[in-house]
């Protein structure tokens, strides 16, 4: 691979999506793979999009839905990998709640709009119940949301790893994951910029990210949750409980999954139009 | 009664204590009228202060009628130097303000009608105190002191502002109302004119440390056409002149 | 106001249009979109999407902002003019003001529920401070010789409050609750994201977070206008309640 | 101050404390912790992890806070004293003040980028409306009287400025840059979020999304100590700034 | 030269307009003195507002040296009634505020000095307006007015709170510097004696709204001993009724 001297500055969160960068970066495989990257932590994901739209990043990792808003308000991005996450619909232990058809009336925190909301929709679809069976109760921050369920507020609540290992690891039971569901709506976005200006950067990327999966699949968790924990921004006490989703090679989306997403938006009247998988996906880098 | 034993007022400044009162001894039995003069500067507005349990802090012995000043068992009627009118209060309401802290004015409408006739300002009891002249607004100061009936009377150059006709008609009307209630008072005048015309007592305060240096029974109080009258010059005469220092030792 | 007072309120909106024209020409990016496309779409959205929303808002800005003048004000007043409980509450003040109310948002919700309770207490707990700071600061400001005819007249505590401190610092009463108003409304944002639907709070972060940016900043130019409003009636109210001052 | 009024202080924060401490036990959640267990927490982590955090912070909120005051109190001052800027200006501000700034967020990385310049502008854009709100204010409550001896002298506009307006005007202007300070402190957590990987807001909301609530309240803490010490500087300010107070 | 021609003034209130002063014609030559005496409230004050460029809002013609009122390019001393400090200055920068704001005050601190001793104003210095009494501040106020050696000096009630002594010293204070520089004065006052002591004319206004009624050329101008001759004793009385109204259809 060939050298680069225009970095390729890639937004995180605080979620498992984002492990395999920054192990990447950690152990040099960017370096390695001849591409200069900058990582660059974000607490929501207003921010890292906000920061993704005025130009300051070149690409972020992010979800099917956040894609399609972008493009639907006008930002040319492309999708061009998944990535390996988990979001996980818990319950309180005292709500009294076994399955899921038990949830119908329950309160169910989530954050509207989401890809929260989308999982927990084909989370609740699967077990026969219709959104509207629930009452979706709206709080956006994760922690907010996991205090609300552990504290009873709310009977269940939707939330990404790292926070929902913590939930189950102080008491909530596991009802659905979108592993479980065998969806997987994490994905990486460039800019269309980025991409014209440095597509040999971003195959880079993905090399390093490769190599990264490898050394995840490979080594113990003990040998990294250290630099997780501290790069990431993951509880500490998460230690011993923490089920890291097995991490893939970087590869394409599939189309039932993006069309899934593009269905669910255009029902709910989110977006202006219906995006084909073309239009969303550039499949160049991990082909 | 008013007994003043020992009065002595310090201002406190940055760096040091500025002496305003030194050691001033003084009784103004019920019903008397006692006038203060004394150079710019000598403490009359601080003495008053005092009086009017305004500053309260101080060393020596202020009694009224035997009893520590506590001005919310008096009935004190206090005009300012600078009239302490409240900007946010029309005239009426200013002129009020002491009836309505000392419990209601019921009854007293006529009264209260009597001395805004007066004191000329019928026209203006509506109007603000930002929207009056000088003068005006000492009336009103000294409108809301008579219409209190106070049983103590405290006035710091209460006619200052105003014209020589219409002080006069003041005096006058002071005097009427003395004459009827018999609120002992303390007159803090510049004029010497005025402290003969209204004083039955007259204090002459030193420069700054404000002393005692003599106080006058005046047998001039309450002359008509003072100002003809030869026991009048002669009486000023001696005032200037005590004022000035010529008689330190007379004193 | 004359009538050249509304041209120029007129002209001053003209030019923070104008301003926003330039920068949108300028950027030629969604997210600073033209004011003439976020004027149409406003006007096509207003009815069905907005209106409930300001509704909402605008009940809690109310709740909150009066909630906050109810315990800021009097603490405030109280602190300036009684030394004792200046010198106990300033410290106390001094010390919670900064500390930033977000992180509260889950004890606050926690205690006071997901509904409209902690959106109130949330809009109150961040304003009532500034209230707190400018109503004392008023009172502190007030000559010792306001004081003089009230204390002659043997006035009490609540004689000199309801007589001098209250009129002396009105001004900078409606001073402190324009602050209060101004933040109140900016907050929105965050008060109105949780455990609800409704709120322009919520609408701009929705609209935000879909990267809708026509119906975000139609959203900020509707608050703004609430603001606006709200701002026009605290100056009719400051004439009303300062009479003297004209 | 007495040896009476920095016990008074003490008393203060042992009152803050407590009712923390009775609130921890009640709650008995980890979300509100025993002070006590804060205490140490912060003791034991201040030096290696919350030192650096500070360093950043007071750094951001000093920028922001002289950049707000540089554009707000002149703006605001101008606009109390000159009408005509006023009804042109007021309008405006009056309209941008209720917006949420963190709207802005997208236009402001825009223009300023993710470093350090965006964050104190970030601040600068939501503390500098009620420094302009108060200033103006101000001002518009000098009494007309207190021209006259400068007007009789024919004082230009920039005399009238410096021996009236501003010495008029200063304790409110205090009293703004107070209320500003409280706003530029509690808003770090969000200011500092992005871009960057210190400030104590940045370690508030760090702590926050790792559910560690003992370092959270430690920054909180922290937060309010700051915000504290630099209140109690603009307190010494005031005193030098007006002797004729005293 | 200062020539008042039809002037007329009147003061916005809420629903109407009030007329303070009406029609006023007066020429006052160049170092003349002109004493204005009238009633509490007829428009004394704003008379000095409009000379001194105040009040800018105004019926009628003012002119000095020929020219309209410039604050900025004459020469105003003017003592305001309500003494018109700095709270936030020192009684020194108080004093210094004229000559520091008509460009620099070199060469005069003798001056200064001077004035600042003649006023007692030595040891308050560097005290606040808070810190002074009724008639310091007064003084600070005359000391601002002379110190700026004025080409126009407009006086409201400038002696009124001194005590009698001080007010003489102030009094032939005023005549020396007058006599050295030749001041165009205008004098508002409520004291007849003042006013015959030093008004070279005495203008007598009606009660508000403010006309002139009479316009007298004073010959015991800066007699001494005033107060003992006869023709003093005359006048005031002539003046006397002619503010009564007695002698209307003498005007
Ligand atoms: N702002 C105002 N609004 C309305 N009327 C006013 C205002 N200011 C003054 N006046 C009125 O104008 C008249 C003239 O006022 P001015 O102060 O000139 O009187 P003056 O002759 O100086 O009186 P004094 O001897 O009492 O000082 C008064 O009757 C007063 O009530
Ligand atoms: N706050 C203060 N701090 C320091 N000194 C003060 C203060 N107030 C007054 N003084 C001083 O105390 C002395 C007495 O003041 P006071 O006002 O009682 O004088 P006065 O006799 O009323 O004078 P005047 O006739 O000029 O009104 C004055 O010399 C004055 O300078
Ligand atoms: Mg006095
Ligand atoms: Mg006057």
């Amino acid at each position: 691979s060939g050298k680069n001297n225009t970095v390729i500055r890639i937004g995180v969160m605080p979620d498992v999506d984002s492990i395999p960068l920054i192990v990447a970066l950690n152990n040099g495989y960017f370096k390695d793979a001849g591409v200069d990257v900058e990582i660059h932590h974000f607490k929501s994901a207003q921010e890292r999009d906000s920061a993704l739209q005025s130009g300051n990043i070149d690409g972020a990792v992010s979800d099917m839905l956040a894609a399609a808003f972008a493009k639907d308000g006008g930002f040319d991005v492309k999708i061009t990998s998944m990535t390996n996450g988990s979001y996980k619909l818990l319950v309180n232990k005292d709500a009294g709640v076994n399955s899921i058809a038990d949830l119908k009336g329950k309160n169910i925190a989530i954050s509207a709009n989401t890809i929260i909301e989308y999982t927990t929709d084909k989370i609740l679809e699967n077990a026969g119940l219709k959104s509207t069976d629930i009452n979706k109760v709206i709080i956006p921050q994760i922690p907010t949301r996991l205090e609300m369920l552990q504290n009873g507020k709310v009977d269940a609540a939707t939330l990404p790893d790292p926070l929902a290992s913590e939930a189950v690891k102080n008491g909530a039971k596991l009802l659905g994951s979108s592993d479980r569901l065998g969806i997987n709506p994490g994905v990486m976005v460039f800019t269309s910029d980025a991409i014209k200006k440095n597509s040999k950067g971003i195959k880079a990327v993905y090399e390093a990210y490769n190599r990264a999966v490898e050394y995840l699949g490979n080594q113990p968790v003990t040998e990294y949750i250290d630099l997780i924990i501290k790069e990431a921004g993951f509880p500490e006490d998460i230690k011993g409980s923490i089920q890291l989703p097995s991490y893939t090679k970087a590869e394409i989306p599939s189309k039932e999954d993006m069309d899934d997403v593009i269905d669910w938006l255009t029902s709910k009247q989110l977006v202006k139009k219906s995006y084909s998988y073309e239009e969303l996906v550039d499949d160049e880098f991990v082909r | 009664m008013i007994e003043i034993k020992g009065l002595t007022v310090r201002y406190r400044q940055r760096h040091r204590c500025f002496l305003a009162l030194d050691n001033i001894n003084l009784t103004i039995n019920n019903g008397d009228i006692c006038a203060v003069i004394g150079p710019s500067g000598c403490g009359k507005s601080t003495f008053l202060y005092v009086l009017s349990g305004i500053i309260k802090e101080y060393e020596g012995n202020v009694l009224i009628d035997g009893k520590h000043i506590n001005a919310s068992e008096q009935r004190i009627g206090l005009i300012l130097q600078d009239y302490g009118l409240l900007p946010w209060r029309n005239v009426y309401d200013n002129v009020t303000l002491g009836l309505k802290m000392k419990g209601g004015y019921k009854g007293d409408t006529e009264y209260i009608q009597y001395i805004v006739e007066r004191l000329g300002l019928r026209d203006l009891l509506d109007r603000y105190p930002g929207q009056l002249s000088g003068g005006q607004r000492q009336r009103v100061a000294i409108a809301r002191s008579f219409v209190l009936r106070p049983s103590i009377l405290l006035m710091d150059e209460p006619f200052s502002a105003l014209d020589a006709i219409t002080r006069e008609e003041m005096q006058d009307l002071f005097l009427k109302i003395w004459n009827e209630y018999r609120v002992s008072t303390v007159l803090v005048t510049h004029s010497i004119d005025e402290a003969i015309y209204l004083g039955r007592k007259i204090a002459i305060l030193s420069p700054s440390p404000g002393r005692i240096i003599k106080i006058i029974e005046n047998p001039l109080f309450g002359t008509e056409d003072l100002r003809i009258k030869n026991e009048f010059y002669e009486m000023e005469m001696e005032i200037r002149k005590i004022i000035r220092g010529d008689s330190h030792n007379e004193s | 106001m004359s009538l050249k007072g509304y041209f120029r309120y007129i002209y001053a909106m003209i030019g923070v249009v104008a301003v926003w024209y330039v920068l949108s020409i300028i950027a030629n990016l969604p997210i600073i979109p033209s004011p003439l496309n976020v004027f149409v779409n406003t006007y096509i959205i207003f009815k069905a999407k907005i209106a409930i929303h300001v509704m909402y808002s605008i009940y809690r800005i109310f709740m909150g902002l009066i909630l906050s003048i109810a315990i800021g004000v009097p603490l405030g007043l109280a602190m300036g003019y009684i030394p004792r409980i200046d010198s106990v509450m300033s410290p106390v003040v001094y010390l919670l003001y900064p500390i930033p109310k977000i992180a509260f948002l889950p004890v606050v919700m926690l205690i006071f529920g997901l509904g409209e309770l902690s959106k109130i207490i949330m809009i109150m707990l961040i304003v009532v401070f500034q209230i707190i700071v400018s109503s004392r600061d008023a009172v502190k400001g007030i000559p010792e010789e306001t004081y003089y005819s009230l204390m002659a007249l043997g006035a009490g505590r609540l004689g000199i409050f309801k007589e001098i401190v209250i009129p002396a610092a009105m001004p900078e009463i409606l001073t402190s609750i324009r602050v209060g108003l101004g933040t109140a409304v900016s907050v929105l944002f965050f008060t109105e994201t949780f455990g609800t639907k409704y709120g322009i709070g919520y609408f701009i972060m929705d609209s935000w977070m879909r990267v809708n940016y026509l119906d975000m900043y139609s959203g900020i130019m509707i608050l703004g206008i609430i603001g606006l409003c709200l701002f026009l009636l605290i100056d009719i109210m400051e004439f009303l309640l300062c009479p003297w001052k004209q």
